[in-house]
């Protein structure tokens, strides 16, 4: 177990001393949704009806774009090699990259919604369940993502080669997600959205580091 | 048992079954074309449109079942490390595609008399759209590697987690459709299928799956082959030192 | 008394055959040195040896136990260096050796055998520097420092000689001929020659199937 | 017949413009997909057997047919 928090560590530290990666994710995700206004125009029902949509939109797309060097580093040093040598399975190295992924980017573009509920005039009881959603679809897409990421390890054009394999499968977190707020903002309970949501997640929990770990050992092959 | 990557055996077997395929495949085409063109009544509700439906709804389970098709022999390419299975998944994933292009366009066609528009977000439709894309991105995958073997294998793992999310995506996709669907929508598969219309899906049905075999022997063989052509220039380029 | 042995390998990549029906066996303080030209395989071989490319044919066993059966165990014992010095440029020398040290050995007495291996191999001043500054020779000794900084039992070595001076080299046999003193194994792969006490030479042109044809009459099929 | 003249039958009871280009579509896809098979076949297999006759001293060593 200490082997695998020791992966976890070192990626943090990676992630940190480069801080400036996570920040480029969460400037990209309020970016992508300050763009909706100027497209859509700025009448404050409009934004209201639209803003789970586009908040989940751009967080996919901000999860997804920082997937692409999920492995991709360690690939190229040769770092991913002597992981695959190490005394524990790949399948837990995959999974610790994830867990790292997942607290330096996915975790981040919880801290940007509070700023995008009230720049896309978001209703004020969507805010909670949208957090919920959030924290319980972005570690579903970071699974989902690193499948993806390392798929594509060795393979041309791999940044949009990820997106194309990536996005048909996140669509189910997607419904579910802006479900959950749309129904709360209804006057529904949410909570069978959300349900759906952690299904999923306890779905990709074991499957995404499975597949990801058979991607990688190709990928060294 | 291992025999390194010359399924012969194989290759005798295709290059005798490849005709007879063919002929099946013309000879179900063309009954399937008569039932469904000619011989066959119009439909009371959807008129001479139900014709389409003969197209729409065969191709349909068509893309479905080459999608399964390519997972499982991804699987036991995988599983089994057996040259020819990998071979089929890829060989399949073009002809399930095309048949998801034939559901999507004729689906339009018949969406546009029926109810104005060349589009609808209606469920089945919407998840045969993202069934293109897990197809379009297994096609992807595979040419983006410049070993094709390599390109097989990965291609394997992400044919196998489509096959899981395939059910997945149709669940949600349901679940979402039913949210947003305005009444008055015609549900796409129309009136239940009455007895004067089994006749031709049937055949049309039978004959896309000889099709389908027929052209999966081909380019299997073309695949295979290419592959005895790629090892032949290696050993030329190498060749004894 | 371990030994490291493999029978029947073959090796397949892509759809090209690069050796097959080759056999070896490494006893306890054993040095096999891999030789022959390039392509031959040698690379595939040590990364076969180091569970990254598993064999198409045959099997490779440690004591008679087929490694395939535990490949965590395996990992346990063995080091491998390939062609990439994986040195993190943000982190410093110590934070990359000890991350290793951790992830293979028990934590007891880390910061000794770190301490030693730096000095082994003439790092201890660049104990606090980033990965960055440091020049191909040095990151190559750093990566030779993580072997020594954990033990294991089988190092697997491709062509550690590579971008280092004299004086590193000298250094490199001293720590392998420490290591086979101490009952460790080596698998080697060479061009230049580092000229280790009595090793045992595996030619692998003679198992290539490019190169020559097949190297045993009358070659049949794998079953 | 169900449709007495032919005309009537091209008709498809004014949805002409709407079943006969699915059928066209359809055939076409699917006949291309078969030709773009065929034609690597065909290409394959001329490459091989061209291969094959510069490399006659090769000993079919793996039993390839």
């Amino acid at each position: 177990m200490n082997r695998f928090l020791a992966i976890v560590r070192r990626d943090l530290r990676l992630a940190l001393r480069q801080g400036s990666d996570s920040m480029m994710v969460v400037m990209f995700f309020v970016l992508t949704c300050i763009l909706f206004p100027f497209g859509v125009g700025p009448e404050p029902n409009i934004l209201a009806r639209i803003a789970p949509g586009v908040i989940w939109v751009a967080a996919l797309l901000a999860s997804m774009l920082s997937l692409e060097r999920l492995f991709l580093t360690d690939y190229e040093d040769g770092a991913l090699e002597l992981l695959a040598t190490a005394p524990l399975p790949l399948e837990f190295v995959a999974m610790a990259k994830i867990v790292a992924h997942w607290l330096t980017t996915g975790l981040p573009l919880l801290i940007a919604t509070p700023l995008l509920a009230i720049l896309l005039n978001l209703h004020p009881d969507g805010f909670w369940v949208l957090v919920a959603a959030l924290l319980l679809g972005t570690p579903t897409l970071s699974l989902i993502g690193a499948i993806g990421a390392a798929l594509i390890l060795g393979a041309r054009r791999g940044g949009v080669l990820l997106s194309l394999l990536v996005l048909p499968l996140y669509i189910p977190v997607l419904i579910f997600g802006v479900g959950a707020v749309d129904a709360v903002i209804g006057g529904f309970p949410a909570n069978t959205h959300l349900l759906i949501l952690a299904g999923m997640l306890v779905v990709a929990l074991p499957l995404a580091p499975f597949a990801a770990a058979a991607a990688l050992r190709q990928a060294l092959e | 048992m291992l025999r390194y990557a010359n399924p012969n055996r194989f290759m005798r077997l295709a290059r005798v079954l490849t005709p007879w395929s063919a002929g099946l495949a013309v000879l179900l085409t063309a009954a399937g074309l008569w039932f469904a063109l000619v011989d066959s009544p119009p439909d009371y509700q959807q008129g001479e449109t139900v014709r389409i439906m003969y197209v729409h709804v065969p191709a349909a389970w068509m893309s479905l079942f080459c999608y399964v098709v390519m997972a499982v022999s991804a699987g036991v390419g995988v599983i089994w490390k057996h040259p020819v299975a990998d071979v089929a998944a890829k060989a399949s994933a073009p002809v399930g595609a095309a048949f998801t292009v034939i559901t999507l366009i004729s689906g339009a066609f018949w969406g546009k008399p029926m109810w104005g528009a060349w589009w609808v977000w209606d469920a089945r439709l919407t998840a045969e759209l993202v069934l293109l894309f897990l197809y379009l991105g297994y096609i992807a995958l595979i040419h983006a590697f410049d070993d094709p073997a390599r390109g097989l294998k990965a291609g394997a793992v992400l044919a196998l987690v489509g096959v899981i999310n395939v059910p997945i995506i149709k669940f949600s996709v349901d679940w979402w459709n039913t949210l947003h669907q305005p009444a008055s929508v015609v549900k796409m598969g129309g009136p239940s299928i009455d007895g004067s219309m089994l006749v031709p899906l049937l055949l049309m049905a039978l004959a896309f799956k000889a099709y389908y075999i027929y052209v999966l022997l081909v380019k299997m063989r073309a695949e295979i082959t290419a592959g005895k052509v790629r090892a032949l220039r290696l050993r030329q380029v190498h060749g004894t030192a | 008394m371990a030994t490291f042995s493999g029978d029947g390998l073959t090796c397949l990549r892509g759809e090209t055959l690069v050796f097959r029906g080759l056999d070896f066996t490494v006893p306890d303080g054993g040095a096999l040195v891999l030789v022959g030209p390039n392509g031959s395989g040698k690379s595939s071989l040590l990364r076969m040896l180091a569970g990254l490319l598993a064999p198409a044919a045959g099997t490779l066993s440690w004591d008679g136990q087929p490694v395939a059966e535990e490949p965590d165990e395996h990992h346990a014992r063995l080091h491998y260096v390939g062609h990439h010095d994986c040195v993190k440029p943000v982190l410093t020398v110590a934070e990359n050796l000890s991350f290793w040290a951790r992830l293979h050995g028990p934590a007891g007495a880390a910061g000794a055998r770190l301490a030693e291996a730096l000095d082994r191999l003439d790092l201890a001043h660049l104990r606090d520097v980033p990965g960055r500054f440091l020049s191909a020779g040095q990151k190559r000794r750093v990566n030779l420092a993580r072997v020594l900084a954990a033990p294991a039992p089988l190092w697997l070595l491709d062509e550690p000689a590579t971008a280092l001076d004299r004086a590193s080299v000298g250094r490199v046999r001293e720590a392998i001929a420490a290591h086979r003193a101490a009952g460790g194994m080596v698998v080697v792969s060479t061009h230049q020659d580092i000229d280790l006490a009595d090793p045992t030479m595996l030619d692998l042109a003679r198992f290539s199937a490019r190169l020559a044809p097949a190297p045993r009459a009358g070659a049949e099929e794998a079953a | 017949m169900e449709t007495a003249s032919l005309g009537e039958w091209l008709d498809m009871g004014g949805y002409a413009s709407y079943v006969w280009p699915v059928y066209g579509i359809a055939l076409a896809v699917l006949v291309g997909v078969l030709v773009h098979g065929l034609r690597a076949l065909r290409g394959e297999q001329t490459a091989l057997d061209g291969l094959r006759r510069d490399l006659p001293s090769e000993r079919e060593s793996n039993g390839e047919a």
